[in-house]
C-alpha cells in the first residue's frame, strides 16, 4: 500500500495495537516463568549487586563474597536449619533497575532478606519499595549518611533497614590519625569525589580536624572515573598542604596516585579505602604504587577469628586479595543477618530486628552493634580499620599501635 | 603564576596531543564512510587491554606489545567492518545502532576475558622532564611524541600513499572515486581497521598514564565526539588543533574554574561553536 | 498545526477496533489475572518507554532529524517534577505542568540551533545537549540534582501500582494515539517528505524550518509526559534519566519495532521493556545476550518487528491475488 | 524598479573561498519568456539557480521578482510567490510514490490558497501534462530516469508556479526520451509559465529556449538569440577551447 493511504487510515495503529496486547500475553509468560513454587527447603535471599556497567568491578567482588558467605551459612547449619540460596538481580547501578530488582526478588523469588546495593542512588531509590514490602534490607556498601538519617527519621517505616557499610564519619575517624598522629600535619587538602557522600565527608572531615586544629587549606571535586588530574595537582602545590586526603575511591583513585607522584609534591596522601587499598591494582601501579598510603576497614590481620581465614580462602578461590570493602562488608552483612536469624531462632522480622538491635555479632571486620540509624558503629572492639602504606606491593600497616608492622616510609622529596 | 599557567598549558598539550590521536581514527571513518562510530571508544578498550595481554600478561617489551596490539585492533576493525557494517553501510541510522550494541558487545566481551577488575599497565619508562613550575611525567612527553609522529605518517600517507589517496577520493566523492576505478569498499574497509588501530594506538600511549576498566572507552568517545565535530568532520589539522585546545582548555577550566566543570565546557563550546557555524571550526561548508 | 481528517471506510473501522478493544481488555484485565506487583511495575516501565519510544520516533523516524540525546528531554522533565514539587512544594500537578513545559522549552533550546545542522553535526549536538544535562546533574550541580543519590520523595497521583497500572495505561494510549494521528495526517506527510529530502522537500514549497521545529516540539512534550509520570510513579529522580543508555534506548525500541511508524517504536518499547527484564535471570550475561539481539535485528531485520507483518501481508497478497485495490 | 520587471538579477556574486562561482551576474527575464543559460561544466549554472531559488545565499547583488526584492528569502516562500525548481541531480522522494511526491507541493499550494480542488486531484491531473499519469502508485525509487525527471517538473508544478527553472531536464536522457520531454516543456511554456532552462544538451535548449545567456567562470559572456549566441567567438572558445575555435572558424 502506497505511504499516503496507509498513513490515512488508522489501522497501522490498531494492528500494532493488537501485537502489544499479544506480547502481554507473551510478557507476562516470560516474567512468570521465573516464578516457582515456594518449597520449604532453601531460605533464597536476594542479593542486589551491580554487575555491568561502571561500577561492575565493585559489584563483583561483593558477589564473591556473598558466595563464600553462603558456603559459610550452610556448613554451619544454614540459616533456622535451612540452606541458603541467593538469588542475583544485577542492577548496573542503577536505581529504576535496583526498584525492578527489588519487586522481582520479592514478588517472583519470594526471597526471606534482601542484601547487598553498591550505589548510594539505588540504596535511597529502594528503601520505600523495601519499606512497603516489610523486608529486611542489609545494605553492605553505600556510604551515602541519608542511609541512617532514614531511619533515624522514621524508626517504624525504616525499620528492617541496617547498614554493615561504613559510614561518612567512620570515614573520618579511620582516616584522622594519618593527618594528625602519623604526620604531624597542620594543614590538609581534600580531593573527593563529586558526589553527596564524598562532600559530606568533607564537612564531617572539615569539622573534626578543625578540632584538632588542623586547617584545610583547599578542596577540590571530580567527577567518578575522571582520569585527567594535572590542574588539580598544580592546585595542590600552589596551596602547599602538609598532607592531602583523598576520597577518589573509584577508577579516579589510580590516575590521580601516578600523576600525584610524577608531580613529586613534597608530602604524602592517603586515600580513604577505595581501589588504592587492592593489592592487585597497587602491584600493578609498579614504582608509582610506592608511597601510596592508604586507609582501609580491613586488613588481613587478626580482628577477630574470621579475619584470616577469610582472607586466605578469598584469595585461594579467587585468585586475588579481598579490598576489605566491598567484599569484607557484604560477607559480614550476610553472615551477621544469619547470625541474628538464628539468635532470634525464629523467621518473625520483628524478632530479627530487635536481636540486631541489641546484640553484637563477630564478622570478618570486627565486631557489629548497629546505632539507632541501624548503622554498624565504629569503635574500638567493634570496627576500626587500619592504615597502611604501599612499597614495592607490600603494605606496611602504621596505625592502629596492635597490629602496626612498621614506619611510616618517606619518599626522598617529602618535606616531612 | 605566570609558571603556573606554563605548567598548565604544557601539561594541556601533550594531553591534547592524545586526545587528538584518539580523535583522528574517528575522523577518518566519518570522511570516508560519513557514519558515525560509537564502537570506536570499544576498540580504544581492545588496544589497552591488548598491550596489558602482551606486556603484562605474555611479558613481552612495551614497544612490541604496543605494535602487535595496534595491529591486532587493525585486523580487528577490518573484520568488523566487513562482517557488520558493510551490510548496512547506506543506513546511517542503523550504523549507530549497530556500533553502538556492538560497543557493548565488546565490553562485556572485554570483561568475561579479563575480568571486571582494574588493571594497570606500569609505566613503560620512568623518570620526569622539568619544566618551568615543576615537571612532568617523561611518558607524557614521549607520548605526545610518538602521537605527533603517529600524526605526521598519517599526513604522509594520505598525501603520497595509493592507499591514502585512495582515502581521500573516496571521501571527497564516493562515486566519482568508484568510477576512477578505485575499490570503494576495499578502502572503507580499511579505513575502518584504521580508525580502529588509531583508537588503539591512543590508548596503548594513554592507558599506563591511566587505568584498565571494561567501560573505559566511553569517556575518550565522547570527547573525540565533541572535537571532531568541533574541528570540523573530516578535517585533519582541525581535529589535530582542536583536540590539542581541548586538552588545554580542560587543564585550564580544571584550575581556573573547577575541575567538574571541565567536562561540561568543551561540550558547550561545541553547541556555541556549531550554533555560529555549522559545519565546525574547520569543516568545509556544503 | 492543523490536523486533517483522516478518512476510513467504515469496513475497516470495525476491524480495526476490534483490534484496539482487543488490546484494551487484556490490558485493563492483567491487574485482575496476576497478583504480581512485580510484572505489574514492568508493564507500568513500558508504558512509559512506549510513549518515551513514539515521541523519539515522531522527530527522528518521520522527520529524519537524528536525535542522539532524546533522554534530554525525559530527564528534564523528570527532574523539573521531582525539584519543584520536593524543595518548592509545588502541587504536583503544577510540577507536572512544570515539567512538561521545561521540555517544551528545552525542544525549543535544542531545535532551534540543531535547524540548520545536518547528518553528524545534527547528531553530535542533540548527544551534547543530553550529555551536558548529564554531567549537570552527575557531577555539577549535584547540589540541586543530589547526583547520584537523587531527588527523593516526589508524590504520587495515585497511590499503588494498579492504579498506577491504569493510568499509565491511559497516558500511554492517548499519547501514542495523538502521536499516531499527527503522523498520518497531513502534517505528518510533510515530515516524512522533510526526512525523505530537505532540499526537495523546501522546493515544494515547504517551510523545513518550521515543520522541523513542529518535530522538535512535538517530540519533547511527549517525552516529558513520558519523564514526569516517570518521576512521579518512581518517586525519585537519579542521573539515571538521562543517561547515554536512555538515549540509546530510544533508538533501539524504534529500531527493533520498526522505525518512522510511530506503532513499531511503540511495540519495540513495550517488548523489549519486558524482554530485559525476562532475561533478569542471565544475570552478568543481560546486557551481552540483549545487544547481541539488537545486533542481530539491525543485521537481519532492519525494518523491525512492523516489517515482518508486511512482509506477511506481502505474501498473503501474493496467494490472494492482487484484487484489493 | 518597476513592476512589470518579471525577474532581475543585479550584480549577483557568490565566492565559494575565494573561487568566484558566479561574478557580477546581471539580466533581466520577462514574463512568459523561455530563458536557456549554457555554459561549459563548472561555469556556475546551478549556482546561479542555487541563488535564483534561495538554496544559496549570494556573496553580494540582488535579486527581483515582480519587482520586490527577493534576495534574503528562504526556498518556500519564494516557492510561494511562484518561483520553482527541478534538480541536476534527481530528489525525488524515494519511499513515496508518484502520486505522493506532487501531492506534497499540491498541499502546499492549497494551503496557500493557490488551488482550489483536492490536493490529489490537482496532482494528478498535473500527472497527466507531464505525461505519467499512468505510473501513480508507483514507488520514486522504482521510476526509469527518465520518469524521475518528468516527476521532479510535475513536482515543481503543482506549487502552481509563474517561473519554473528547470536544471539540465535532459541530461542522462536517451534520444527518445528527450523528445517526449522536450514536448512537455513546451506545453509547459505554453501554458502561460515562464521557464528558465540549465543545459548542457545544446541542441534541446537550442531547440526551445528563445533567447540564451553563457556563462562562462560565473561571468555572462553571451546574451541573445540562439542563433546570435552560436556565432559568437567567445562562445565558441568557451565550448572548444582555443583550437576548437580555430578549427570551428578555419
Amino acid at each position: 500500500m502506497p505511504i499516503l493511504e496507509r498513513n490515512l487510515t488508522r489501522r497501522g495503529f490498531m494492528k500494532g495495537m493488537a501485537v502489544g496486547a499479544a506480547s502481554i500475553v507473551a510478557g507476562s509468560s516470560i516474567l512468570g516463568c521465573a516464578q516457582q513454587t515456594e518449597e520449604k527447603k532453601p531460605l533464597k535471599i536476594g542479593a542486589l549487586v551491580p554487575l555491568s556497567g561502571p561500577s561492575s568491578e565493585g559489584g563483583n567482588r561483593m558477589k564473591n563474597a556473598f558466595e563464600l558467605a553462603k558456603e559459610d551459612i550452610n556448613k554451619a547449619g544454614g540459616i533456622l536449619g535451612r540452606n541458603v540460596e541467593i538469588v542475583y538481580y544485577d542492577t548496573a547501578g542503577n536505581a529504576e533497575k535496583g526498584v525492578t530488582g527489588v519487586k522481582k526478588l520479592v514478588e517472583e523469588d519470594k526471597v526471606f532478606a534482601l542484601v547487598g546495593v553498591y550505589t548510594s542512588g539505588v540504596a535511597l531509590a529502594i528503601a520505600d519499595v523495601v519499606a512497603d514490602y516489610g523486608i529486611p534490607l542489609m545494605v553492605t556498601v553505600a556510604a551515602s549518611p541519608k542511609i541512617p538519617q532514614l531511619v533515624r527519621d522514621d524508626p517504624e517505616r525504616y525499620k528492617y533497614m541496617f547498614r554493615t557499610g561504613a559510614d561518612v564519619t567512620h570515614f573520618t575517624l579511620n582516616t584522622a590519625p594519618f593527618v594528625t598522629d602519623i604526620v604531624g600535619a597542620e594543614t590538609y587538602y581534600y580531593v573527593g569525589q563529586e558526589a553527596i557522600w564524598s562532600k559530606a565527608l568533607d564537612k564531617v572531615f572539615e569539622g573534626f580536624l578543625k578540632d584538632k586544629g588542623v586547617e584545610k587549606v583547599g578542596s577540590s571535586f571530580v567527577p567518578r572515573g575522571t582520569q585527567e588530574f594535572s590542574s588539580i595537582i598544580e592546585d595542590i602545590k600552589s596551596k602547599n598542604p602538609d598532607v592531602v586526603v583523598s576520597s577518589t575511591v573509584s577508577a579516579e583513585g589510580v590516575p590521580f596516585a601516578k600523576q600525584y607522584y610524577d608531580a613529586k609534591i613534597p608530602v604524602p596522601f592517603i586515600a580513604t579505602a577505595g581501589v588504592l587499598t587492592f593489592e592487585d591494582v597497587v602491584k600493578e601501579m609498579g614504582e608509582k604504587g610506592n608511597y601510596v598510603c592508604f586507609m582501609s576497614w580491613c586488613w588481613d590481620v587478626p580482628f577477630t577469628g574470621k579475619t584470616q581465614d577469610f582472607y586466605g580462602r578469598y584469595k585461594e578461590t579467587y585468585g586475588y586479595a579481598p579490598t576489605g570493602y566491598e567484599d569484607v562488608r557484604s560477607y559480614d552483612g550476610l553472615t551477621v543477618f544469619a547470625q541474628a536469624v538464628n539468635k532470634a531462632g525464629s523467621e518473625d522480622y520483628g524478632e530479627i530486628r530487635s536481636t540486631l538491635e541489641k546484640n553484637r555479632f563477630e564478622g570478618v571486620a570486627g565486631y557489629y552493634e548497629f546505632d539507632d540509624g541501624h548503622q554498624a558503629k565504629w569503635g574500638e572492639g567493634l570496627l576500626t580499620g587500619v592504615i597502611g602504606e604501599w612499597y614495592g606491593g607490600e603494605a606496611t600497616i602504621l596505625w592502629p599501635d596492635n597490629v602496626k608492622t612498621g614506619e611510616l616510609k618517606k619518599a626522598p622529596w617529602w618535606r616531612i | 603564576m605566570i609558571e603556573t599557567l606554563l605548567s598548565l598549558t604544557i601539561n594541556g598539550v601533550l594531553i591534547g596531543g592524545l586526545y587528538a590521536l584518539a580523535a583522528l581514527g574517528l575522523t577518518i571513518v566519518l570522511g570516508v564512510m560519513r557514519v558515525i562510530n560509537v564502537s570506536h571508544g570499544a576498540f580504544y578498550t581492545l588496544g589497552a587491554y591488548f598491550t596489558f595481554l602482551f606486556s603484562i600478561m605474555l611479558g613481552m617489551n612495551y614497544i612490541t606489545s604496543f605494535l602487535l596490539s595496534a595491529l591486532i585492533v587493525f585486523a580487528i576493525g577490518v573484520v568488523y567492518e566487513r562482517i557488520l557494517i558493510k551490510p548496512i553501510r547506506k543506513e546511517e541510522l542503523n550504523v549507530l545502532i549497530l556500533t553502538f550494541a556492538g560497543a557493548f558487545v565488546i565490553e562485556e566481551i572485554v570483561k568475561f576475558t579479563f575480568g571486571p577488575r582494574y588493571r594497570n599497565i606500569p609505566p613503560y619508562l620512568s623518570g620526569t622532564v622539568d619544566i618551568p613550575g615543576g615537571s612532568v611525567d617523561i611518558q607524557r612527553v614521549l607520548s605526545f611524541a610518538i602521537a605527533i609522529g603517529i600524526v605526521a605518517m598519517l599526513f604522509i600517507i594520505l598525501k603520497f600513499t595509493k592507499i591514502g589517496k585512495a582515502m581521500r577520493m573516496v571521501a571527497e566523492d564516493e562515486e566519482v572515486a568508484g568510477t576512477l576505478g578505485i575499490n570503494v569498499d576495499r578502502v572503507q574497509m580499511f579505513s575502518f581497521g584504521f580508525g580502529a588501530m588509531l583508537a588503539a594506538s591512543a590508548a596503548a600511549l594513554l592507558s599506563p598514564i591511566y587505568l584498565l576498566y571494561p567501560s573505559m572507552g566511553w569517556d575518550p568517545l565522547l570527547k573525540a565526539f565533541a572535537i571532531v565535530i568541533f574541528g570540523g568532520m573530516g578535517s585533519i589539522p582541525g581535529t589535530v588543533f582542536t583536540g590539542i585546545i581541548f586538552g588545554v582548555a580542560e587543564v585550564l577550566t580544571g584550575y581556573y574554574i573547577s575541575p567538574t566543570w571541565k567536562t561540561v565546557v568543551p561540550f558547550l563550546l561545541l553547541i556555541l561553536i556549531i550554533s555560529i557555524k555549522p559545519t565546525g571550526l574547520f569543516g568545509e561548508e556544503e | 498545526m492543523r490536523m486533517e481528517k483522516t478518512k476510513v471506510s467504515a469496513g475497516i473501522l470495525e476491524k480495526k477496533y476490534a483490534a484496539l478493544i482487543a488490546f484494551g481488555i487484556i490490558a485493563a484485565i492483567i491487574p485482575l489475572i496476576t497478583p504480581s506487583i512485580y510484572i505489574i511495575h514492568v508493564l507500568i516501565l513500558a508504558h512509559i518507554f512506549v510513549i518515551y519510544a513514539a515521541s523519539w520516533d515522531i522527530l527522528t523516524g518521520y522527520t529524519g532529524q537524528l536525535n542522539l540525546g532524546h533522554a534530554m528531554f525525559f530527564g528534564l522533565s523528570a527532574y523539573v517534577v521531582a525539584i519543584t514539587n520536593t524543595m518548592l512544594n509545588l502541587p504536583l500537578l503544577l510540577s507536572t505542568i512544570a515539567g512538561v513545559f521545561s521540555a517544551f522549552l528545552l525542544s525549543l533550546l535544542v531545535g532551534v540551533p540543531c535547524l540548520r545542522l545536518r547528518g553528524p553535526y545534527l547528531a553530535i549536538t542533540t548527544f551534547s545537549f543530553s550529555w551536558i544535562l548529564f554531567l549537570l546533574a552527575s557531577s555539577a550541580m549535584i547540589w540541586l540534582s543530589g547526583g547520584e543519590e537523587g531527588v527523593r520523595g516526589v508524590k504520587t497521583f495515585v497511590v499503588g501500582s494498579v492504579p498506577n497500572y491504569y493510568l499509565s495505561l491511559v497516558l500511554m494510549i492517548l499519547s501514542v494515539y495523538l502521536l499516531y494521528r499527527i503522523a498520518s495526517s497531513e502534517t505528518g506527510l510533510i515530515l516524512k517528505a522533510i526526512k525523505e529530502d530537505e532540499d526537495a522537500a523546501m522546493a515544494c514549497g515547504i517551510d523545513t524550518t518550521r515543520y522541523k521545529l513542529l518535530a522538535f516540539i512535538l517530540s519533547g512534550i511527549f517525552a516529558g509526559i513520558a519523564g514526569a509520570f516517570y518521576a512521579q510513579y518512581m518517586r525519585i529522580v537519579t542521573v539515571d534519566v538521562v543517561t547515554l543508555e536512555l538515549s540509546a534506548s530510544a533508538i533501539t525500541f524504534s529500531l527493533i519495532g520498526g522505525i518512522g511508524t510511530i506503532v513499531g517504536p511503540a511495540i519495540g518499547a513495550y517488548m523489549l521493556t519486558i524482554l530485559f527484564e525476562g532475561f533478569s535471570w542471565l544475570a552478568d550475561y543481560r546486557i551481552l545476550i540483549y545487544n547481541l539481539i539488537i545486533v542481530a535485528f539491525v543485521l537481519f531485520l532492519p525494518g523491525g518487528l512492523i516489517s515482518l507483518k508486511e512482509k506477511v501481508n506481502k505474501k498473503r497478497k501474493m496467494v490472494i491475488g492482487n484484487d484489493r485495490k | 524598479m518597476t513592476e512589470n520587471d518579471f525577474l532581475k538579477v543585479i550584480d549577483l556574486s557568490k565566492h565559494f573561498k575565494g573561487l568566484k562561482a558566479v561574478d557580477e551576474v546581471n539580466f533581466n527575464v520577462d514574463e512568459g519568456e523561455f530563458l536557456g543559460i549554457i555554459g561549459p561544466n563548472g561555469a556556475g549554472k546551478t549556482t546561479l539557480f542555487n541563488l535564483i531559488t534561495g538554496f544559496l545565499k549570494p556573496t553580494s547583488g540582488r535579486i527581483y521578482f515582480r519587482g520586490r526584492d527577493i534576495t534574503g528569502t528562504k526556498p518556500h516562500e519564494r516557492v510561494k510567490l511562484g518561483i520553482a525548481r527541478t534538480f541536476q541531480v534527481t530528489k525525488p522522494f524515494r519511499k513515496f510514490t508518484v502520486v505522493e511526491n506532487v501531492i506534497i507541493s499540491a498541499l502546499i499550494a492549497k494551503k496557500q490558497g493557490k488551488i482550489q480542488e483536492h490536493e490529489r486531484d490537482f496532482a494528478m491531473e498535473v500527472l497527466e501534462k507531464v505525461d505519467l499519469a499512468h505510473r501513480t502508485d508507483v514507488l520514486a525509487e522504482n521510476l526509469p530516469h527518465g520518469e524521475v525527471k518528468k516527476l521532479e517538473i510535475a513536482r515543481a508544478l503543482a506549487t502552481k508556479p509563474e517561473l519554473l527553472l528547470l536544471d539540465e531536464p535532459f541530461s542522462g536522457l536517451t534520444g527518445e526520451e528527450v523528445e517526449t520531454l522536450q514536448d512537455v516543456i513546451k506545453s509547459i511554456h505554453k501554458n502561460g509559465i515562464t521557464v528558465i532552462l540549465i543545459e548542457h544538451v545544446l541542441k534541446a535548449c537550442m531547440a526551445l529556449s528563445e533567447r540564451i545567456i553563457v556563462l562562462n567562470y560565473g561571468k555572462i559572456i553571451a546574451d541573445g538569440t540562439p542563433q546570435q549566441v552560436c556565432m559568437d567567438r567567445q562562445v565558441i572558445e568557451a565550448y572548444l577551447g582555443k583550437r576548437g575555435l580555430e578549427f570551428a572558424t578555419g
